[in-house]
């Protein structure tokens, strides 16, 4: 008999999994607006189980045992969910923004018979279970069936680009899973188990040992590609950007984020005991993640095409995630934590506001769009807003999450990467209030006739009233501002400490307040730049536009769509991390 | 990038890897000399416990069956997704009337194929029985048996020809066995959760040891599986034979397309 | 016995080798089906019989059918188009 | 032979991954990728092995009898699993990006690029340097 709290946790991974299996069964049945409030329900009520179970896990972990095999004499013989308070509370944030998500996309994909909520209810079935699961296969299964969804729902638009972009995503994902899978199969064969508790007990037994090291070498490659880390990034732009905007919310807002949590979770967990992994990892993640947050602010600042822009400014958080993570404190990690959510709300409701542009402007070039939004501005307003937080405006559990990042950093005296993610933070912005200014308050240079957007015409169902679509964006913003945070400060050290396996350290260290402002400011000033560039003297702009140009060139080459690229990259990416572990 | 570029950047990750993989397999217990300790624990242990000869469907099915329950859901997802790519902006509604259009399969067919599918079609389907019931016995289970099942209906198809199948499964059919195989496998996981059990425990009679009907439990999920492969893996192939026919209108309905 | 595995294996390297070296799909089929049967073996001869059926199964004939299918609707495609 | 597996699974992602980055046909690639999915089973298979074991089905040797890693036969039957789905996605993804964009060929099909096969306007995605070739 199972005590009550830990009775729910299959719950919220087999809720979606069941209404999945009865929408394909009776797709063909089921009146025309079933499928969005059965799938409606279903992310409503994975919320709510896993917020239930993270307040239970406050006093410490819930244990499950799937089939009733629990360890024996020190074996683990079957697979176990434990969520400790932060897994569930990720889990409940991820339920809330497909909830919401549901809402944006209501009516949208009504062709379909239900097939585009299959989809989107698998993912969130995958993404719960890959964040309370503490089996390293049952991991990767997660892992496997949250790539498979999103490979289908990318394409989904079937235009030249999206199929293109869907194909790149998919074999990078999939070369991912394949040295995830190499890398379990080290550790099993080493450790002799699957159970993160398991294997962790047999590491730190072990002394150093290159199989370890090996194992660690390639699950973190994996989590990497996931999370759209320096040099594993480029599939990110091309997939985000192209995917259906409600998709795109789930992508940026959650996917990639989880791939970094399971990372921390990982690396605090299971390879706590390796010296030589631990003395890597700050050096990997902090180096990988400083340059990802400038590399991907600064390709953000140069695109047109917003979801494009969007896409690099997730891989520029992505990054400032990792540096968090790379603190290897409970700061760090919690701060990442946080950062997540409030990451995932800010830049969930951006990809919505591109959505709309795209269903009522139909187009999603900023140059065409210029002057274009001044009817919805409504939308303009979350957009500044989202800006700002992006930025790091002091409001909401964004900046309580990069404070905490900073905070980490700074105590670890990591000055670059503290600098980084500020640097980061305000080119993202910066983009991000440009593409407002310019399409809200029709700022900036007229395009004349170089409006015509060099990709393809692109168009989204505008069937929707606009109402319907703004209240889960504002709502996500909102959601962001509101979170308290005394009461994260609060649980935050407890949370953490569990989530690492550690011991309660007591209160986190924040970062400098003038930090975040200094962020909006650059973020201001960059998006002034970039919009009133012709109207400022010669003597000022020459010298950066000069300093700009060759090293852009080479990123945009970089960023050259071709799968063989990015393959090499790979294994660029890899050898790195085995390079960085073998030296120390 | 040009494709030298690209070659010298892999050569150049290689160089780094090759003696870094080369290390850890130095470290690697000697290929053959031992097995880990979880699969050694589980040969001895589950036999008597759960009254199967085979381990493979053991784990597959009990021990670890929530992996397969997300296997399988990763399997409805590639399918769900499949079809939703194929049929791409046609949709459902066209789809249908679609297949009603003429045109044919590009794929030749002489006399002995027709002659031959018509044999091997229905043993094959037979062999895939067999795979599927013997689950706990022998080696084979659900997802083998449906593949080879499904394969066997792909064959019948060869000999009856496009039209005649097109018309005997419709592919709602399809979605509602794959669904409801999926749905099996779910609720096997739930149903014990009713009488108070863990998720998925294994709470039938478990039956006699090397018999067919032994495991209890796993031999519904067998077929939870057996049902959404065959349906699933059906489907498929139905879909990507679609593709193939030499349809003599476009079938873009480019109106459709916003 | 001692010698059949080794033999397998590097059957193996060489069968997948071919499938990347081979670069026109519609003669890459055959070596997938090829790499698909040897790995059976191999799986059967490393005493996975379950595995092997699967491979068989699956590598061996619906993969390579998906891949046979794909190039035919290719080939429509292109003609479609030239027509 | 102590290592010979663990080489070939390495030789496998290895060459599989020099496929993937000189190919010029998707469906070429989709092969090497599975020729790197291959690799996995190799290690994994070669890591639950052990001489002189039988099979782990207890049907003609009696419970007790030495057998091989079960666990990693199951692991590769999930992986052989995902190896179909991802086979079959790709294929779908490649066939209809051929019906779009009508070529095969990475070079030519980039998600959002300009100049593909239609020789649509050719520019810069970049927002400070507006197209060149406006429609």
């Amino acid at each position: 008999m199972t005590a009550f709290p830990a009775l729910l946790l299959p719950l919220p991974v087999a809720i979606p999994l069941v209404l999945c299996a009865v929408i394909l069964a009776t797709a063909h049945i089921l009146p025309g607006r079933m499928p969005d409030i059965l799938a409606i329900g279903a992310a409503v009520s994975v919320a709510i189980l896993s917020a239930v179970i993270a307040r239970h896990a406050a006093q410490g972990p819930i244990v499950y045992w799937f089939g009733g095999w629990e360890p024996k004499d020190g074996v683990y013989l079957g697979i176990g969910f434990s969520v400790d308070e932060a897994s569930g509370w990720i889990a409940a944030f991820i339920g809330v923004l497909y909830a919401l998500t549901f809402v944006f996309a209501w009516g949208f994909f009504d062709r379909t018979h239900g097939h585009f909520h299959i989809l989107m209810l698998l993912f969130l079935a995958a993404m719960v279970g890959f964040s309370f699961t503490r089996d390293m296969f049952n991991l990767f299964v997660w892992f496997e069936v949250m790539s498979v969804a999103a490979f289908a729902l990318t394409a989904y638009h079937l235009a030249e680009s999206s199929l293109a972009g869907a194909i790149n995503f998919t074999v990078v994902n999939s070369l991912a899973g394949f040295l995830m899978l190499g890398g379990i199969g080290l550790i099993y064969a080493q450790a002799g188990t699957l159970d993160f508790e398991g294997i962790a007990a047999a590491v730190a037994h072990g002394g150093r040992d290159p199989v370890v090291a090996g194992a660690f070498c390639l699950v973190a490659a994996a989590l990497m590609i996931k999370g759209a880390i320096v040099p594993f990034q480029f599939w990110l732009a091309d997939a985000h950007a192209v995917a259906p905007s409600p998709v795109s919310v789930i992508f940026s807002g959650s996917m990639v984020s989880l791939g970094l949590f399971g990372l921390a979770k990982v690396s605090s967990v299971v390879f706590a005991g390796s010296d030589q992994v631990q003395q890597a990892l700050p050096i990997l993640l902090i180096g990988l993640g400083s340059f990802t947050a400038l590399l991907g602010g600064w390709m953000a600042l140069l695109q047109r095409h917003l979801k494009r822009m969007l896409a690099f400014s997730t891989i520029s958080h992505a990054g400032i995630m990792l540096a968090g993570i790379g603190a290897l404190t409970a700061g760090g990690t919690g701060g990442m934590l946080v950062y997540v959510v409030g990451h995932g709300l800010v830049k969930g409701a951006l990809f919505m506001i591109a959505g709309i542009l795209l269903a009522t402007q139909a187009s999603i070039d900023e140059i065409a769009l210029r002057g274009l939004g001044r009817g919805i501005w409504p939308a303009g307003i979350a957009m500044a807003l989202a800006g700002l937080l992006l930025c790091g405006l002091p409001l909401g559990a964004l900046d309580q999450g990069t404070r905490l990042v900073q905070g980490a950093l700074a105590q670890q005296g990591h000055g670059i990467a503290l600098a980084a993610t500020a640097i980061g933070a305000a080119l993202t912005g910066a983009a991000v209030l440009r593409a407002a200014g310019r399409i809200f308050l029709g700022l900036g240079p007229d395009p004349g006739d170089e409006a015509g957007a060099p990709s393809e015409d692109e168009r989204e169902k505008a069937n929707r009233p606009l109402w319907l679509m703004l209240a889960p964006c504002c709502a996500l913003l909102a959601l962001d501002v509101a979170i308290p945070a005394e009461v994260i400060a609060q649980a935050l050290p407890r949370a953490a400490a569990a989530f690492m396996h550690r011991p309660d350290a007591g209160a986190l260290a924040e970062g400098p307040a003038w930090l975040p402002w200094a962020s909006v400011a650059a973020g201001l000033a960059g998006a002034g730049y970039g919009l009133f560039r012709n109207r400022l003297p010669k003597v000022v702009v020459r010298p950066v536009s000069a300093t700009q140009s060759a090293p852009t060139r080479a990123l945009e080459i970089l960023h050259s769509g071709l799968i063989g690229d990015y393959a090499a990259w790979l294994a660029v990416g890899v050898a790195g991390i085995a390079a960085v572990l073998a030296m120390v | 990038m040009s494709p030298r570029f690209r070659i010298a950047l892999l050569a150049l990750a290689g160089l780094v890897l090759l003696p870094a993989a080369a290390r850890v397999i130095a470290a690697l217990p000697p290929f053959g000399s031992t097995i880990a300790l979880y699969g050694e624990r589980i040969n001895a242990v589950t036999p008597e416990a759960r009254h199967v000869a085979n381990m493979v469907s053991a784990i597959n099915f009990d021990l670890r069956g929530l992996d397969t329950l997300g296997e399988e859901f990763m399997l409805l997802a590639a399918i769900t997704g499949t079809v939703v790519l194929l049929r791409g902006r046609r949709g459902e509604g066209t789809t249908e009337r679609a297949m009603r259009l003429p045109g044919r399969a590009v794929i030749p067919r002489s006399e002995a194929v027709v002659l031959g599918c018509r044999i091997a079609g229905p043993l094959t389907c037979l062999f895939g029985l067999y795979v599927v019931l013997h689950a706990t016995v022998t080696p084979g289970g659900g997802f083998q048996g449906g593949v080879i099942l499904a394969s066997g209906t792909l064959l019948i198809y060869l000999g009856e020809g496009y039209a005649g199948w097109r018309d005997s499964i419709r592919s709602h059919w399809l979605d509602a066995l794959e669904g409801g195989g999926a749905l099996l496998f779910a609720l096997c996981g739930l149903a014990p959760m009713l009488t108070g059990a863990a998720f998925m425990q294994n709470i039938l009679p478990l039956g006699t040891f090397r018999d067919l009907f032994s495991g209890g439990l796993m031999l519904v999920e067998n077929l939870g599986v057996a049902l959404a492969v065959t349906g699933g893996f059906t489907q498929l192939f139905l879909e990507f034979m679609e593709e193939t026919r030499e349809a003599e209108e476009p079938d873009e309905p480019g109106e459709e397309s916003a | 016995m001692t010698i059949i595995l080794p033999l397998l294996l590097l059957f193996t390297a060489i069968s997948g080798t071919a499938v990347v070296l081979v670069r026109d799909p519609s003669r890459q089929v055959f070596a997938i089906a090829a790499n698909g049967l040897v790995l059976t073996i191999l799986f059967d001869a490393l005493q996975a019989p379950d595995v092997a059926l699967s491979e068989l199964a699956v590598g061996t004939a619906a993969v390579p059918l998906l891949f046979l299918v794909a190039l035919m609707a290719v080939r429509a495609n292109a003609s479609r188009e030239e027509s | 032979m102590s290592v010979l597996p663990y080489a070939v699974a390495a030789w496998l992602f290895g060459v599989g991954l020099y496929g993937i980055a000189t190919s010029r046909n998707f469906i070429h690639l989709v092969g090497c990728l599975g020729v790197c999915q291959s690799a996995t089973y190799v290690l994994l298979l070669g890591l639950g092995y052990r001489w002189g074991s039988i099979a782990p089905i207890f049907y003609d040797h009696p419970p007790g009898t030495p057998a091989v890693d079960p666990v990693m036969q199951a692991l590769v039957l999930t992986d052989i699993v995902v190896g179909a789905t991802l086979t079959a996605l790709l294929l779908v993804l490649t066939v209809q990006a051929h019906k779009r964009g009508g070529s095969l060929d990475p070079e030519k099909l980039r998600p959002m690029r300009a100049g593909g096969k239609s020789g649509r306007s050719q520019g810069s995605s970049r927002v400070d340097e507006p197209a060149r070739g406006s429609r």
